[in-house]
């Protein structure tokens, strides 16, 4: 965190996640609900920028914003009725609400706070991991490689296409 | 790059060829040759089970991030064998009306999921556990939808999603503050990295990975989509959740704490094992005292033999292993004897209530027996196996030695008690009360009969013969390096 | 050895229960009354040659030194307590072992007899449970006889529960009739209630002197005590709190107050039966226990005050209610009560103390020799007293008057009973009551004077009876029923061998055969007791004479005179309403039923109320499983964070 | 097979062999299932008999072996858990009683109906147990056989029988399996703490012999193990499933249940609980000695006041039973060979009495005693035999309660201490309360006049009842004519735990 | 400093599944809840462990899953919208107690 600029940005895309993360889950039109999930998931890609992990950053956008928010608005529109979609919520949920998310957080944060390597840690110029050594390692056996994951992700997901398939079928 | 490192996992692979082919035939055989699907998966998977009895080599692969040793493997055969009589018993429901167009489908995630749980049973590694976590997961909530003209079945699939997506949330959460701590996602790294026994962190971390996972495993409190969606599944999906799904996150959840926080036991997570396992046996016989649909009873009944499962893990010894082990294989079968029968009058009478048995025995008397049988087992009563495991998952945790868990056990034992007396609200509905409008005397497939057979057999002959234990206690001794690790 | 054969006389009468019981169904009625009768015979010869080669044998070691030593002629271990403490079950003869063999192998074979013609009707056919009957008789007759025969503080324990049982079952022999049901088990329980005290003097008694065995007790009792020597509980040694309990246990069954309400009831039972067991035999086993504990008794004086206060309270206590009773078997009863009072109070104004035990057990000896002569003359009066009611069908003297005329053996069998038991020489009752009031005398005065005051009780009653019975007024013969008559011979013949008896069973040198240590005991007629006795006797039956001979109007006009005093009386001085109280008031409706109430309610109700808590616990917390997705996942969370956060705080603080 | 040179062995055997008959009969043969069932029976009397002579030639030859055909063999080694056999004194007797109910139970189940067959299952099935729990010395064996006793008492009540019997079967079970479950934690403790050098074991006699247990531990497991076995036994307050469970329970599974299965629990407590664990036995006896103390008097005053005659039974039962712990906590030799004797008498008799009972109750269609009366008159047979129950039950020597009784309470005596003979005193008045409650119902059942015209048509016992009451009556007379002949086999058993309590416990040595 | 806004997004993510009625909100903010989790483990590879790419190849494949898990939860919640004809949380409580 040497440098200004970086602050900037990293306060810029903080903000953003926080404020669009508050905006998603108290929004009233679920459609802006997307949107400013999308937002908040790329203010999160910008993080990973900021990290120097830029392929991550990239598939972030791609996977998330582009794809599971495309997703969404497409679960939508399927399911709304424009303009109908206003939705009242009981106080008494949303204090529960409130207060679960909060206790979460606050239990998180104590923890995480009192881990001490945790503090004193700095943004160390990392070595930039080029995209040729991801793509080795994602398909390597040996420590550090992810063979094994990416196969079984693939299995994963052909599952989940078989379950989407069997769900999404009218019959 | 040594690609010979996958033929350490014949298992795997043996089962992902039996997907293809059911995959296979599915995509290409002709329409007339589709009714024989389940059999044929059946007969294969029949086949793929006496194969892996096969012993593999032991060892790891991948760097570490796969292991495969005799305990793995007994554990697989055992998830193999429960597979195989889930699938027996779902022969004459895949063929059903409703279902038929679907059935292949069935079976490939059938089959895809339990991948998944190998995966989750043999990871030494967090991401590789997690991916196998939601593997054995995701399609499942497929798998309940698969009703379609049920309503129950929508239901079930959604709360089912959504607890799932929440729970590995909070699994991530906690496995985020575990590399946070270590910096590496490899179990024997883990261990030695993980010793701070004051750490808040650490502690969180074991409490978001038990909570996660003990979705799984549907531990009181995070138990509560059990019962809804075992009552609005499939019979067959909800035999396969309750047993075959909870077996495998159990052996899972054995590796994890033991290797990974084994250093914490004594400090963190046994407390917390305590608490959990007294709420998880106690509110699921609660709730289960008062069900009247018999599938939701045995979701509650099976929330409380988690607790009995748990109960094998928080010894965290040799002789907890294997009784975990073992339970869970008495526990197949007694859990799935109970749902064969619940299958098959459900299939032909769509009755599932407690007092849709009334006087059972005097129309279907083997239908009865089998029940009943399971019950005791379940019960935990000689001479049925569910007596053996259950004394053992107790001598397990007892071997431990300290006062505490004498009275985590002597409350266990009451809840024993009342468990007993819904599982004999069952067998008196069968054999002592009498209604005008009984069930018909029913005839059953012949693969549920096999089934039912299979499964009254193990139930009768599990605990009599004690080489599978004695088998069972060999294998986890050679496992007991895990157990040195953390310790 | 010469007693051998003395295995017989218990053998046969249980061989013959057994066989009466089982197989006696299928015989005839009458042959079992018969074969029954017969082998009661051949016990009788049995126990007669037992007894008289007992006392008159030569064997060697029968008597040494002028002490007539007990012969243990069999003596098997039946039951092992522990090493020391065996049961055996034998028998045991000494003097008033063999006394006692003949007095109730005498009446018990009467008794057959007689019961030949009473439990049949009048046309000679058997009453239905004829096998029964006889069956239980020789049930009684072994027990009896094995009671007096024990060689052991326990076998004699066991055969008093014995007769307590076929005491029970012959009482209830009319088992049809409420009050004989009731009569019965009244008996049984009063007498059990005893028998408990027994068993605890029993255990306190065996705990201290290591033996059950009679002999080794009486060897030398100072030693058998040794050991609870210093040994106290309450301010009183164990041994005379042993001793009390063991002489309580006597008093049950010898009906001594207040342990005596249930022997009037008792007369529910066949008459014979009142004769063999309620007149003659069973009621003085408590008698003859003191007896055989008697060396010891004298060891421990405060156990024999008691029996002495006892003794002497219920000897005034049933004369008087005696002198009221309108049931002939119940008037009956009451001097029997009386009597046995005697015998018990006599034992125990015996002493060591003065001239050593055997001067001082005239009392002993006289105690037994009254037993002797009562059981015969008490058993002809109960038998003559049956053959009347077989003749009128009734109990009720008011239904009987002027009998004399028409039943002239009978009157005349009962007169001479009535002689024998007032004590009017030369009848047995003489000589045997008239030891007793000597040895009396001899302890103080003032018994002396009680017990001739009884004495005299005793006479007006009897001849009470006897004049309401036989005389008073003229009979009436209801219609329809046969004039009552004597009864066939197999009735007489008991009454006349009996009246016999009673006549010259005075005569036997008593203090030759029966005395406390063996020695023969020369007996002085102590002429000035003699005399005052006899007077007090003959001024008891000139007053009945004066009331009771001829109908008038005095008897009613002391009745109202002494209305309370009568009423008392004739109510036994409440003291069945007493017990009744004390039973069904208080143990019945405020122990038992409270329990059971409690057991019903408390403890049950505390397992139905776990598992109602259970249920509603069940119930309660239905509301987590609310159905909504979200709830549940706010449990979840809240579940994790929760162990989270108290494990944080639990292990960092 | 080196496993079936053993004859204990074939207790289990037999009943299993039976089992397997009865479940290739016919549902309807019930001439073969009869044929079947008696065979089984018979079987195991023959066995039961042969297995007391052997005993006594072993005994007769100088074995004086604390247990005697003993042999062991491996089944779950992890855990080291054996099938260990072997009897001693107390066990054989234990056995010949079991036996002859068992007969006698075939007998008195004679007509059952319906479902023959089942009933006969279950019944053996039970009858494993209860063999197998008197054979087995190793603590695993001997608490699986002891559940598998237990459960078939659920459905043979629930099926078979009368009255309120679906809350009573449950309320039975609930409660005999909730002692089993301290008792479950009971045994695993010992197990754990069974040998000073980790050599853990179930055997009961070598847990004895290491006598490793600590002190501490004793405490705690002594009561579980008392009160797990207690409740089979019983004991106050756990007792209430007895009268519900009776009353409701068919003639011949109370006979087999209060004859047999309540013997379980006395003999748990002795091999279990005292042997292996005198120090907490004797530190915790007083407890325990009051509460069995109040069982006594409190079931015989309970007794009194009933009016259904399965009710004045199981209370009476109470009452005895009570008497059984009550004498094995007195440790010494003779009040525990007066428990065992009282095991065998009361088994015999209340089997009889329930035999009997379910008899006139077959017959009349009601046990209130206030609507009857004047049985004797009508079924003679069946009165004489219930007097000779009732006899047997209040102590009537010549019969098996008045040996067994005496010599408790004489053993009892023998104890120094004032609280135990005050105890004792007290306990001993319960025979005239015993007295009090039978005559009453024998006065009001069989005696008097007949209470309803439609009992005067009534028959008195058929064969078979009478071979099953005979059979019972015999053996209750037959104890009380030669105790000494049970007392030899069974007094020198109780050497051993005598011994073993001898070290913290003033015992008498006899 | 880079996981508090992780924090607070886990925190809304709880919130809104807990008070939304829309099912798609709820997913909604069940991605938010997997995200931020995304956020800590690449934090925390690269603040501590920045020599090796663990944290990193971990978020990758966490994305991958949740993007299946959304599909599949996508599918399932059209589906009941089918039968329901609305997507309403408060639809599917007909299973319970």
């Amino acid at each position: 965190m040497d440098s200004v600029g970086n602050m900037i940005i990293y306060a810029i895309a903080a903000i953003a996640i926080i404020a669009c993360s508050i905006l998603a889950v108290t929004t009233k039109k679920i459609l802006r609900s997307a949107t400013y999930l999308l937002f908040a998931l790329l203010a999160t890609a910008m993080f990973y920028f900021q990290m120097d992990y830029e392929f991550l950053g990239a598939v972030q956008i791609a996977v998330y914003a582009g794809g599971i928010v495309v997703l969404f608005v497409f679960a939508i529109m399927l399911t709304h009725k424009p303009g109908k979609d206003a939705e009242p919520l009981t106080s008494h949920k949303r204090w529960l609400g409130i207060g679960a998310a909060v206790a979460g957080a606050v239990v998180c944060a104590v923890a995480l706070f009192s881990y001490g390597k945790f503090c004193c840690a700095k943004l160390l110029p990392g070595a930039n991991f080029d995209i040729k050594e991801i793509g080795t390692a994602l398909l390597d056996t040996d420590k550090f490689g992810y063979l094994l994951p990416f196969e079984a992700i693939s299995i994963l997901l052909l599952a989940c296409i078989i379950g989407g398939v069997v769900i999404a079928r009218r019959r | 790059m040594d690609y010979s490192q996958f033929l350490i996992m014949p298992q795997e692979i043996g089962l992902l060829v039996v997907f293809l082919l059911v995959f296979i035939y599915d995509t290409f055989m002709p329409d007339r040759c589709q009714k024989a699907l389940p059999t044929f998966t059946t007969a294969l998977f029949g086949l793929y089970t006496v194969f892996s009895f096969f012993p593999v080599h032991s060892g790891m692969a991948f760097a570490g991030m796969f292991e495969s040793s005799d305990a793995t493997w007994a554990m697989k055969a055992i998830l193999n064998v429960g597979m195989l009589l889930v699938l027996l018993q779902s022969i004459k429901w895949a063929n059903s009306e409703f279902v038929a167009v679907r059935r292949g489908e069935f079976y490939e995630l059938l089959l895809l999921t339990l991948f998944g749980m190998f995966l989750m049973v043999s990871a030494r590694n967090m991401l590789l556990f997690y991916i196998g976590l939601e593997t054995a997961s995701l399609p499942l909530a497929a798998l309940a939808a698969f009703e379609k003209h049920h309503y129950e079945s929508h239901e079930a699939a959604a709360k089912y999603m959504f607890t799932a997506i929440f729970s590995s949330a909070i699994l991530l959460l906690g496995m985020s503050f575990v590399y946070g701590l270590a910096g590496s996602f490899d179990y024997m790294t883990l261990a030695s990295a993980l010793s701070d026994k004051h750490s808040a962190l650490l502690i969180a971390a074991v409490a978001f990975v038990i909570a996660g996972v003990g979705f799984k495993l549907s531990l009181v409190p995070f138990h509560l989509w059990t019962a809804d969606v075992y009552q609005g599944a499939p019979t067959a999906v909800t035999s396969y959740l309750s047993v075959i799904s909870k077996g495998s996150a159990a052996f899972a959840f054995l590796v994890i704490l033991v290797q990974v926080f084994g250093t914490v036991y004594a400090e963190v997570w046994k407390w917390m094992l305590y608490a959990i396992i007294i709420l998880t046996i106690t509110i699921g016989n609660l709730f289960a005292v008062r069900q009247r649909n018999l599938k939701r009873f045995l979701a509650f009944s099976s929330i409380s033999q988690a607790g009995y499962i748990m109960l094998g893990i928080v010894g965290a010894n040799v002789l907890g292993m294997t009784s975990m082990m073992y339970y869970i294989l008495v526990y197949i079968f007694s859990n799935l004897g109970a749902f064969a029968v619940i299958a098959v009058i459900e299939r032909q009478t769509d009755k599932v209530t407690i007092d849709d048995y009334n006087g059972l025995f005097k129309t279907n008397p083997w239908l009865a027996f089998t029940m009943m049988i399971a019950m005791f087992s379940l019960a935990g009563i000689p001479p049925f196996a569910g007596f053996f495991s259950k004394f053992f998952v107790f001598a397990g945790a007892l071997k431990t030695g300290d006062t505490a868990i004498y009275i985590l056990v002597l409350i266990a034992l009451i809840n024993t008690i009342i468990s007993l007396y819904y599982y004999l609200l069952v067998v008196k509905a069968m054999f002592i009360r009498q209604d005008e409008c009984t069930i018909p005397t029913l005839k059953s497939h012949w693969s549920e009969k096999t089934g039912m057979i299979l499964c009254a057999l193990g139930i009768i002959f599990i605990g009599l013969v004690s080489c599978i234990y004695t088998f069972l206690n060999g294998v986890s001794e050679n496992s007991s390096a895990l157990f040195n690790i953390g310790m | 050895m010469a007693f051998d054969f003395s295995i017989l006389v218990l053998a046969i009468p249980l061989f013959m229960f057994l066989f009466l019981g089982l197989v006696g169904v299928k015989m005839g009625k009458k042959i079992t009354g018969v074969v029954g009768t017969i082998a009661m015979g051949v016990t009788l010869f049995i126990c007669y040659s037992i007894a008289l080669t007992y006392f008159f044998g030569t064997d060697q070691g029968q008597v040494v030194n002028g002490v007539r030593q007990s012969i243990l002629a069999y003596d098997w271990n039946w039951l092992t307590f522990t090493d020391k403490l065996v049961v055996k079950l034998g028998i045991l003869l000494d003097p008033i072992s063999a006394m006692m063999l003949i007095v109730i192998s005498t009446i018990s074979f009467l008794v057959h007899l007689f019961s030949l013609g009473y439990m049949s009707d009048e046309y000679g056919k058997p009453e239905k449970g004829f096998q029964r009957y006889y069956s239980f008789l020789a049930l009684f007759t072994f027990s009896m006889l094995g009671l007096v025969v024990a060689t052991n503080i326990f076998q004699m324990f066991i055969f008093f529960e014995m007769v307590g049982v076929s005491s029970y079952l012959l009482i209830g022999f009319y088992y049809t009739s409420p009050a004989a049901i009731h009569a019965s088990k009244k008996a049984f329980i009063v007498t059990r209630l005893a028998d408990l005290f027994f068993l605890v003097g029993i255990m306190i008694l065996s705990y201290y002197t290591d033996t059950f065995d009679f002999n080794a007790l009486m060897a030398s009792p100072e030693s058998a005590l040794s050991s609870a020597h210093g040994q106290t509980f309450m301010g009183c040694s164990v041994m005379a709190w042993a001793l009390t309990f063991i002489f309580i246990g006597g008093a049950g069954k010898s009906a001594m107050y207040p342990l005596h309400i249930w022997l009037p009831d008792a007369m529910e039972g066949p008459t014979p039966v009142s004769a063999l067991i309620h007149a003659a035999t069973m009621v003085v086993a408590g008698v003859f226990l003191v007896a055989r504990l008697f060396p010891l008794y004298v060891l421990e004086q405060g156990a024999m005050n008691i029996v002495l206060v006892v003794g002497a309270f219920t000897a005034l206590y049933a004369a008087a209610i005696a002198c009221v009773q309108s049931d002939i078997k119940r008037a009956l009863a009451f001097s029997t009560i009386s009597q046995i009072a005697y015998m018990m109070t006599a034992l125990a104004v015996s002493s060591n103390v003065g001239e050593g035990i055997h001067e001082g057990g005239l009392g002993y000896m006289a105690s037994m020799f009254h037993l002797f002569t009562h059981a015969m003359f008490k058993a002809l009066l109960f038998l003559c007293a049956g053959a009347i009611i077989h003749a009128v069908h009734s109990n009720e003297n008011s239904h009987m008057h002027g009998l004399h005329k028409y039943m002239p053996i009978t009157s005349i069998a009962f007169l001479i009973g009535c002689l024998a038991i007032a004590g009017i020489p030369p009848f047995a009752g003489f000589f045997s009551k008239d030891e007793i009031l000597v040895a009396c005398y001899e302890k103080s005065p003032l018994w002396g004077v009680w017990m001739a005051i009884v004495a005299g009780m005793t006479a007006f009653y009897m001849f009470r009876i006897y004049y309401l019975i036989f005389h008073w007024k003229k009979h009436e013969v209801k219609e329809g029923h046969h004039a009552p008559h004597d009864m066939q011979w197999t009735m007489t013949l008991p009454l006349i061998i009996l009246a016999v008896i009673s006549c010259v069973a005075g005569l036997i040198p008593f203090g030759n055969f029966v005395t406390v240590d063996g020695k023969a005991l020369e007996t002085h007629t102590n002429w000035p007791v003699a005399i005052s006795s006899v007077c007090i006797a003959l001024v008891g039956i000139g007053l009945a004479t004066k009331m009771y001979y001829k109908e008038n109007k005095l008897p009613a006009q002391l009745k109202s005179k002494f209305n309370g005093l009568w009423t008392a009386a004739y109510n036994r001085f409440y003291m069945d309403e007493l017990y009744q109280f004390i039973t069904h008031k208080i143990i019945f409706q405020k122990v038992c039923k409270p329990i059971a109430w409690f057991d019903r309610h408390i403890i049950d109700g505390t397992m139905n109320l776990l598992a109602d808590m259970t249920t509603s616990a069940s119930f309660a917390i239905r509301k987590l499983q609310s159905g909504s997705i979200q709830s549940y996942v706010l449990v979840y969370f809240l579940g994790a964070i929760l162990l989270a956060a108290v494990t944080m705080v639990i292990v960092l603080i | 097979m080196e496993i079936f040179s053993n004859i204990l062995i074939y207790f289990v055997i037999v009943p299993l062999l039976t089992l397997a008959g009865l479940a290739l009969c016919r549902n309807k043969g019930i001439g073969a299932i009869r044929t079947v069932a008696v065979t089984g029976a018979s079987a195991l009397m023959i066995l039961a008999i042969t297995l007391v002579v052997m005993f006594l030639q072993e005994r007769g030859a100088g074995n004086d072996a604390e247990m005697i055909l003993t042999a062991s063999w491996t089944w779950y080694a992890p855990l080291n858990i054996k099938l260990a056999l072997g009897v001693d004194g107390v066990s054989v007797v234990m056995i010949l009683l079991s036996a002859f109910i068992v007969f006698a139970g075939v007998f008195a189940s004679w007509k059952m109906d319906p479902l023959p067959k089942q009933f006969f299952l279950w019944f053996f099935l039970l009858s494993t147990g209860v063999f197998g729990f008197f054979i087995s010395i190793d603590l695993f064996t001997m608490f699986m056989f002891y559940e598998v006793a237990l459960i078939p008492m659920y459905l043979l009540i629930g099926v078979w029988g009368s009255g309120n019997k679906n809350y009573s079967a449950m309320k039975l079970t609930l409660m005999l399996m909730g002692g089993s479950a301290f008792l479950m934690l009971g045994i695993l403790g010992i197990y754990f703490h069974s040998s000073a050098d980790g050599n853990l074991t179930m055997n009961v006699l070598e847990i004895a012999h290491n006598n490793a247990i600590p002190e501490n531990w004793q405490l705690f497991l002594f009561p579980m193990t008392f009160v797990g076995f207690g409740v089979l036994g019983a004991m106050f307050p756990f007792h209430t499933w007895s009268p519900d469970g009776h009353a409701s329970a068919p003639t011949a599974v109370s006979m087999l249940h209060a004859g047999v299965l309540m013997k379980l629990g006395g003999y748990g407590c002795f091999r279990i609980a005292i042997y292996l664990m005198p120090f907490a036995a004797s530190e915790l006896s007083w407890i325990f000695l009051t509460l069995t103390g109040i069982s006594i008097v409190y079931g015989a005053f309970s007794a009194c006041v009933q009016t259904d005659l399965k009710y004045i039974n199981a209370y009476s039962s109470v009452s005895h039973c009570g008497m059984v712990l009550f004498a094995i906590l007195m440790f010494n030799q003779t009040a525990m060979t007066g428990a065992v004797l009282q095991m065998l008498s009361h088994g015999l008799m209340t089997a009889l009495f329930f035999a009997l009972i379910g008899m006139i109750y077959g017959r009349t269609h009601t046990r209130d005693i206030r609507d009857m009366g004047g049985m004797m008159q009508i079924m003679p047979f069946l009165g004489v035999g219930y007097v000779i129950a009732g006899l047997a039950s209040l102590g009537l020597p010549g019969l098996s309660g008045f040996v067994a009784e005496m010599t408790i309470f004489i053993g009892s005596y023998e104890n120094a201490d004032v609280f135990r003979r005050v105890l004792t005193i007290l306990g001993t008045s319960s025979i005239v309360i015993t007295a009090v409650y039978i005559l009453r119902v024998v006065g009001k059942l069989l005696f008097g006049a007949v209470q309803n015209e439609h009992h005067k048509q009534l028959t008195d016992a058929n064969w078979f009842e009478r071979l099953s009451t005979t059979t019972l009556m015999l053996s209750v007379a037959i104890i009380g004519c030669f105790p000494n002949f049970f007392v030899d086999i069974i007094r020198d058993s109780f050497l051993p735990v005598v011994k073993a309590l001898g070290e913290f416990f003033p015992v008498v040595i006899q | 400093m880079y996981l508090i806004p992780s924090l607070i997004m886990f925190g809304c993510g709880v919130y809104g599944f807990i008070t939304r009625k829309n099912m798609i909100a709820i997913l909604i903010s069940l991605e938010l809840m997997l995200n931020s989790v995304d956020i800590n483990f690449v934090v925390f590879n690269r603040f501590l462990y920045p020599e090796q790419l663990d944290g990193m190849f971990f978020a990758l494949f966490a994305i991958a899953i949740a993007a299946a898990e959304t599909a599949v939860a996508i599918a399932i919640i059209i589906n009941v919208y089918r039968v329901a004809k609305k997507v309403d949380i408060s639809e599917i409580t007909k299973l319970k107690f």
